[in-house]
């Protein structure tokens, strides 16, 4: 199967840090990848290179048989890359219908958008969306009064509805009560049916339940990669990341 | 809005009513008077306004014009040259004056002129300017280039030397001049070493003072405006340029600008200009006494506040002559109308609308003051096209 | 929706028959004050809806002005050179000012060269990512550089002075009140389309994403719109809207000059939208003529100090009216909607309801 | 110790808290439990001072402080690590470390105060002169939270301090928090999700619903599995 | 030879005016973002107090007319920077939420203002004679520095060196960068926001009144004297890069150096049509100015 998502020795520097340093990944179809590693590891900084947020210096980025590498964000995002920030980066001044609307997958062009009407089914999916992530109660309000892990929903919601081919999601469960975070990982994996989902995480209890392919990255390299059973044993994995007890459930 | 639109639609309506063709009903009759009350251009228009108030107070002191007194309509140009047009329409249009002093940028004159044309109004413009312009509606009572740049170059060929260096902020008076100075050089003798032209409000000259020292010229020509006259003078004497080094010779700064710089700062440069604050003579003795009395003793006049002064006055002398406030009328009797003006006697050229003026060139003083070099010792008469020299011929 | 279409229509009718209750005088000024109304829309347009603050749309404005007025210049000196090519020293009509004698080309280009200039700088600078202050000082930079230009180059636009003295437009004498009025009529309508015409922008699906542009440029992109063209497009347009008013201006005022371009009247236009309400089309249309109006009204009443009023009305705008005029109406209807609208649910009807107009 | 009394508390348009009374001791955890959007960071913003009640009463220490702007409740002892990290970004690390020291009002010795912080988080030592906004997300929030245990506060407000941190600093915070709440009698409320952690170092607890307390006592009387059905939807 | 140094000396005394005109707009503008459009209003306020300092002085101490410039830097700095604290406590400090807003007032405080000096100190300029110890200048190499441009020279680094060790040196200027980037937070930590919010303000002010005082040596005093510094101010900081004290130098310095140079080899309108246009240009080319400050959050 070919992948989905290609990186072939991506560095980036910032001045002269080496924040990311020949990083390998590739990410089939379908498939859940879990991206874990101390802070700082440069998890985030990937993410950035994929979605065309940072340059890498080095190194290439292939999404099927594109090159993405030096290709503009919006370019990215229309070949069906979706990204998720780690801080909830939604439209404040717009309400959680509008906010939606946006992000719906249709012709980004000035004059399609121009033209564009909301359409029966789009605002069926619309609907569908909402109820999904618990936010049709709050589809008038605008987006900036919602709290933390509204938003965090809202913005997963926003990737959804663009059905992407690969998704990037980065810390989605961050500030999200334990029931939540079960109905987030099973979204995922319902995701995951039509595309493939990356997703950098700390929360080693939704690793273990979500996870099938884990990897571990530490100070700008891949350390290992495998079940999170192999990565548990890994010495160098529980001293730089996991600590002690974690090891130990 | 719509609220709005309509109480002034009501009180419009009312004065549409009442409205007959000027102001002189009941026994008074309104000018205009409008000159930039704030903006840039108010460093010198606003005395020009207290020059005409206090003219207007003599008249009605007097005894008023036609058994009327003057109410005098202040309008405020903001050195916007289309605020200049709108507020001379209104002042035509709602006030129905019967004439208007005002302006002193030519631009500001500009802006006016089609505004009175279309509405057959009356324009007294006071201030020297660059010519080229006769309009049937503006009477002109500053001096023309004839009566001012002509003389004095001829002037300083003759006395300080042959290299001019042209300096003007870059708008027409300045350029419209140095292309008269520049014909008038070749046809005369002289010699041009250097042209440069600032932007207005250019604060900082020690460029172009670099390339006085390098061309060392016998006279700088200055026809900077406003503002830029300060810093121009204050970086000279820092850069030790002093009048004896190089003489400047400025056209547009009157003790009014002087005293603004400071006369230190300008001691030993040159003017030209019909009239002098220390200009003797019996009736401007009694004008700097009066105005100083009312304005406060540490004001001074200067031509274009003398200028502004007698306007109002020729104005009413032509009013008296014609009998009648009557905008066609008084044009008519304008007509070699003179008056005992503090510089001397002026008279109105009927032909050009212009005024016969005395030309003098003065030193200034530490204390701010004119010392007379030179003056023409009669009037001159106008000549806005300069039609009476050859060296003019291909000028236009 | 239909009692505020009302009030929008009420409105422009009240405009179409000011001449009947307005005199010739009032209604020269009303006519100058919708030109600065087109010219608001424009800029609530990319100031309110997309948060580009410009401060250089004098620059557009007289762009456009000074294409009509060369056209105007040409037709009133009847095949001789303009006045002030000959005191300049100009022999020959310049090559670029041939094109103006004709009317079409004359307002078309008053149309297209400003929305070119636009296009071209706003392209560069939003495609390089240059925004907030920073846009709005370069555009700054850009009218310094055109005013300097307009002024030095006197002999190809008349310097300081500008453009004025103009006799008639098509034939028609400009001074005559008929001519006048049909300038005004035309003036109403042209607003009246931009104003319809942006509202149809901002009530789509076009105007969410300049909202979304306004709040986060960024993460526009990583939705997969191109910022810069959004931005591009709506800048061109309102330098087009700009353009449109300054052709309007130069017909009905008869003069344009660099002064008019400057940098005071390019800030006091957004002052304009701000005290009408940025985020609203009609509130800048109102601030436009209500800020224009009570300078007039200050500065005739009380033309030593007007300063001061006209100072005051700004900090005062800004300190109690927030969002201007029509923030004023809106959180009128708010505080009313809220009395009437406790009783339902907030959110169970998924109707698409547009914030502001 | 700190007392919130009968506050009601909210956004401009809404009404988020109401009518909530809690309690915080010296050196006990309190934590605050609750769904999304129930109110926890509105509480918690109540407490430091950036949002104003519009009804009830908070008291510190038997004096009340309602009135008072966060400046001065934080020199009053209480310290504060915001949901968000909230991490002055173009200021480095350092700078960003030193701006703890404004809670104090008396002399203290700074480099003794830094060296225990960056031997609990030694990260931040290698990063000091980085800008703070360059930080990862993980580096930023223990940024946040040292900054905070700068100011030597006695009552301490952490909101979600663990978001995005790697589990081998987690167990380190949470031994910090019951640290220095045991051994320096700090009052602390933590606001946190995983009920695991919570219990794991909490003394009382509180559960919030709607803007209202559905539920408090005391962690070692309570079974977990009771409470989580407030925590589920 | 001469010539080179010459210009090269007036593109610095250029550049040192420009940066005394925008130093307080680095810190009141680049610092705190508020588009202080009354900045050359301030600078306006500095300049009549030195007129008025000066005058005070010709009537009680005229022996002592020589010195009446040290009290007139001081004067200057405090009421312009009264001024500005006023200012920061009426007006702007409702308005840090809304950055684009303080345009709109400070442009209604600078008509105000302008009108005020119009009323109290009259329409025309007034003057200012520099102290005599001021006048004229060395002479090396046959070129003359005249002693006002150096005096200014070394009067605005001084003023730059102490405004930099404020802000990054010492425990208050971090409190004013941290209450700039985050209100709130800053508050949190102990801060009282609004002091340090109205002190910066008062200082960027201060700085204003001083460039006031100084270009009184040099150019018109009257009261519209703001508006000929205001673009240019605002030039220099951007070009400079906003938020970084030696992005304003370097901006200021560049400026004055280019565009002294273009003014030399061609007229002072086109020298001043390109400057612009290369500040574009330039722009277009380093977004963020000659030194930026950049971090990686998302907007
Ligand atoms: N713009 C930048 N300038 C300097 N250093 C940077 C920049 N961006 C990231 N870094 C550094 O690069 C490293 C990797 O950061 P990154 O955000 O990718 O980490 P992460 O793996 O996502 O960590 P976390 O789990 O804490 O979110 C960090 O040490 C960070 O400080
Ligand atoms: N700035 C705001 N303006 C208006 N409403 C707000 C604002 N911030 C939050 N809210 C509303 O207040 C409610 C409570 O928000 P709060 O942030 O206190 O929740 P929380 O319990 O901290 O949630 P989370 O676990 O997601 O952080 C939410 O419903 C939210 O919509
Ligand atoms: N007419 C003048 N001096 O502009
Ligand atoms: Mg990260
Ligand atoms: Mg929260």
């Amino acid at each position: 199967m070919k992948p989905v998502l290609m990186c072939r020795e991506v560095s980036v520097d910032f001045d002269g840090f080496h924040a990311l340093q020949g990083v390998n990944l590739e990410v089939y179809p379908h498939e859940v990848r879990f991206l874990i590693g101390p802070n700082g590891a440069g998890k985030t900084t990937l993410l950035d290179v994929i979605c065309g947020k940072t340059r890498a210096c080095r190194g290439k980025v292939l999404f099927y048989s594109h090159d993405i590498t030096k290709m503009p964000e919006h370019k990215i995002v229309r070949l069906g890359v979706a990204r998720k920030f780690q801080s909830p980066s939604i439209f404040h001044q717009l309400t959680v219908w509008e906010n939606m609307e946006l992000a719906l997958k249709q012709d980004r062009g000035l004059f399609a958008v121009l033209r564009a009407k909301l359409s029966r089914e789009d605002r069926d999916t619309i609907i569908a969306v909402l109820q999904r992530i618990q936010l049709f109660d709050y589809a008038e309000q605008k987006a900036g009064s919602l709290s933390h892990g509204q938003k965090q929903w809202l913005e997963i919601g926003m990737q959804l509805i663009q059905f992407p081919q690969l998704l990037l999601l980065d810390e989605p469960i961050a500030g999200m009560s334990e029931a939540e975070r079960e109905r987030t990982g099973e979204l995922i994996h319902e995701i995951a049916r039509n595309c493939a989902v990356v997703i950098v995480e700390h929360d080693m209890d939704f690793v273990r339940r979500f996870s099938k392919q884990v990897t571990v990255m530490h100070e700008g390299k891949v350390l290992c990669e495998g079940t999170m059973e192999d990565i548990q044993k890994n010495e160098k994995v529980v001293e730089v990341y996991l600590g002690r007890e974690e090891k130990a459930c | 809005l719509s609220g709005c639109a309509a109480s002034s639609a009501v009180d419009e309506m009312k004065e549409k009513t009442k409205e007959t063709n000027t102001s002189e009903t009941g026994d008074t009759v309104k000018v205009g008077i409008l000159h930039s009350l704030s903006g840039t251009m108010a460093i010198s228009e606003v005395s020009l306004r207290d020059a005409e108030l206090m003219a207007i107070e003599e008249i009605n002191e007097s005894g008023g014009l036609l058994g009327k007194k003057i109410e005098p309509v202040v309008e405020d140009g903001a050195s916007d040259w289309p605020t200049f047009a709108e507020k001379a329409k209104k002042l035509l249009q709602k006030d129905k004056v019967v004439a208007i002093f005002g302006g002193w940028t030519s631009a500001s004159r500009k802006a006016m002129l089609p505004v009175v044309e279309q509405n057959n109004g009356l324009l007294w413009y006071p201030v020297q300017y660059e010519g080229m312009e006769s309009s049937p509606n503006i009477f002109y009572t500053g001096a023309t280039t004839n009566q001012q740049i002509v003389p004095a170059v001829s002037w300083l060929l003759e006395n300080r030397g042959k290299k001019f260096f042209l300096l003007g902020s870059d708008y027409v008076f300045p350029r419209t001049a140095n292309k008269i100075i520049k014909a008038q050089l070749r046809a005369e003798g002289g010699q041009l070493v250097g042209e440069e032209y600032t932007p207005l409000g250019h604060t900082d000259y020690s460029t172009i003072i670099s390339k006085i020292k390098e061309m060392k010229p016998d006279v700088v020509f200055n026809t900077l405006n406003g503002d830029s006259n300060v810093a121009f003078f204050k970086q000279l004497k820092d850069a030790g340029i002093t009048a004896k080094d190089v003489t400047v010779m400025s056209v547009s700064i009157a003790e009014e600008e002087i005293r603004g710089i400071g006369g230190d700062v300008l001691a030993g440069h040159l003017a030209v200009w019909n009239y002098f604050q220390s200009t003797d003579t019996p009736e401007n003795k009694v004008f700097v006494e009066k105005y100083k009395k009312k304005y406060g003793k540490d004001r001074v006049t200067d031509d274009p506040i003398e200028a502004a002064y007698f306007a109002v006055h020729l104005w009413a002398e032509a009013v008296k002559k014609a009998g009648s406030f009557d905008v066609d009328k008084v044009k008519k009797a304008a007509d070699g109308i003179e008056y005992k003006a503090p510089g001397g006697t002026v008279k109105i050229d009927g032909e050009t609308q212009h005024t016969w003026k005395i030309v003098r060139i003065g030193e200034i003083q530490p204390n701010g003051q004119f010392k007379e070099l030179w003056n023409s010792g009669k009037a001159i008469k106008p000549d806005p096209y300069l039609k009476s020299y050859p060296w003019a011929k291909d000028l236009n | 929706m239909t009692k505020k279409g009302w009030l929008y229509w009420l409105f422009f009718l009240a405009l179409f028959a000011a001449p009947f209750y307005l005199t010739e005088f009032r209604l020269s000024l009303l006519g100058k004050f919708l030109c600065f109304a087109m010219i608001a829309i424009g800029i609530s347009l990319i100031w309110g809806y997309t948060g580009i603050l410009s401060l250089g749309h004098g620059v557009y404005f007289g762009l456009g002005a000074y294409c009509m007025a060369m056209y105007l210049k040409l037709e009133s000196s009847h095949g001789r050179l303009p006045d002030f090519m000959e005191w300049s020293g100009v022999h020959q009509l310049p090559w670029f000012w041939k094109p103006f004698e004709h009317p079409l080309v004359a307002i078309s280009s008053a149309i297209i060269i400003p929305v070119l200039l636009a296009a071209f700088l706003s392209y560069f600078t939003f495609k390089n990512r240059i925004k907030g202050v920073y846009f709005s000082l370069l555009s700054q930079a850009v009218v310094v550089v055109f005013v300097t230009l307009f002024i030095g180059k006197q002999e190809w636009t008349g310097g300081t002075n500008g453009l004025t003295n103009f006799s008639t437009v098509f034939g028609f004498p400009l001074s005559s009140p008929f001519t006048q009025i049909i300038l005004y009529w035309i003036t109403v309508c042209l607003l009246l389309l931009i104003f319809l015409f942006s509202r149809w922008l901002t009530v789509s699906r076009f105007g969410r994403v300049l909202v979304a542009i306004r709040d986060g440029e960024n993460r526009v992109r990583f939705l997969g719109f191109n910022p810069t063209t959004y931005k591009v497009f709506v800048y061109s347009l309102s330098a087009a809207f700009a353009a449109l008013a300054g052709i309007m201006f130069v017909l009905q005022v008869g003069l344009i000059s660099p002064a008019m371009m400057g940098i005071i009247p390019s800030i006091e236009m957004v002052l304009w939208v701000a005290v009408g309400g940025r985020s609203s089309l009609i509130g800048a249309v109102i601030g436009a003529i209500v800020t224009n109006s009570a300078k007039s009204f200050f500065s005739e009443n009380y033309p030593d100090i007007w300063l001061l009023f006209l100072g005051g009305l700004f900090i005062g705008v800004v300190m109690f009216l927030p969002n201007g005029l029509a923030g004023v109406y809106q959180s009128f209807k708010q505080r009313k909607g809220q009395r009437e609208g406790k009783t339902h649910e907030a959110g169970s009807h998924v109707s698409r309801s547009v914030g502001g107009f | 110790m700190l007392s919130v009394q009968n506050v009601t508390a909210g956004y401009e348009q809404s009404v988020v808290l109401e009518n909530v009374s809690i309690n915080a001791q010296k050196g006990a955890v309190t934590a605050v439990l609750g769904r999304n959007g129930v109110g926890k960071t509105t509480l918690i913003k109540s407490i430091i001072g950036l949002i104003k009640p519009m009804a009830g009463k908070i008291e510190w220490e038997d004096e009340d402080i309602t009135s008072l702007p966060p400046e001065e409740r934080v020199r009053k002892g209480i310290g504060y690590v915001p949901q968000g990290r909230e991490i002055f970004s173009t200021l480095t690390v350092e700078e960003n470390l030193l701006l703890g020291f404004e809670a104090l009002s008396k002399k203290v010795n700074p480099a003794q105060i830094l060296a225990e912080i960056y031997e609990l988080f030694p990260i931040l030592k290698e990063m000091l002169h980085r800008k703070g906004g360059d930080l990862s997300g993980g580096q930023q929030q223990q940024l946040a939270i040292a900054r905070a245990l700068i100011g030597q506060p006695k009552l301490l407000l952490l909101d979600e301090p663990m978001e995005g941190i790697q589990p081998s600093i987690v167990q380190l915070i949470r031994d910090v928090i019951v640290k220095i709440a045991k051994e320096k009698m700090v009052g602390i409320v933590l606001v946190e999700h995983s009920l695991d952690l919570a219990f794991s170092c909490a003394d009382y607890f509180y559960i919030f619903d709607r803007g209202t307390v559905v539920a408090q006592g005391r962690v070692s009387e309570t079974n977990m599995n009771d409470i989580q059905q407030f925590l589920t939807v | 030879m001469s010539v080179v140094i010459t210009q090269v000396f007036n593109g610095f005394s250029l550049g040192s005016i420009l940066l005394f005109v925008a130093i307080g707009l680095a810190v009141t503008f680049g610092l705190m973002g508020v588009i202080n459009m009354a900045h050359g209003e301030l600078i306006m306020v500095g300049a009549y107090m030195t007129y008025v300092v000066q005058q005070i002085f010709a009537k009680y101490a005229p022996q002592s007319m020589g010195y009446y410039f040290f009290i007139a830097i001081p004067v200057a700095f405090f009421v312009s920077a009264l001024l500005g604290w006023g200012l920061e406590k009426i007006l702007i400090r409702h308005l840090y939420h809304r950055p684009l807003d303080s345009l709109l007032a400070t442009w209604g405080v600078s008509l105000i203002l302008q009108q005020i000096a119009r009323t109290i100190f009259g329409a025309p300029n007034v003057a200012v004679l520099p102290p005599e110890w001021l006048d004229g200048g060395v002479r090396i190499a046959g070129v003359v520095f005249p002693y006002k441009r150096l005096f200014i020279l070394v009067f605005v680094i001084l003023s730059i060196f102490a405004l930099y060790i404020y802000l990054t040196k010492t425990p208050a200027g971090r409190r004013i960068r941290a209450v700039t980037l985050n209100r709130d937070m800053a508050s949190c930590l102990g801060i009282s926001t609004r002091k340090v919010d109205a002190y910066a303000f008062a200082i960027g002010s201060g700085f204003a009144g001083l460039a006031g005082c100084a270009l009184t040596l040099l150019g018109p005093i009257g009261p519209t004297i703001g508006t000929y510094y205001i673009v240019d101010a605002f030039m220099v900081v951007i070009l400079g890069g906003v938020g970084k004290l030696i992005g304003t130098v370097l901006g200021a310095f560049g400026i004055g150096l280019v565009s002294t140079l273009m003014e030399y080899s061609t007229s002072a309108t086109m020298a001043k049509v390109m400057m612009f246009a290369l500040i574009i240009a330039f722009l277009q080319w380093k977004p963020s100015g000659l030194v930026s400050v950049k971090t990686r959050s998302l907007d």
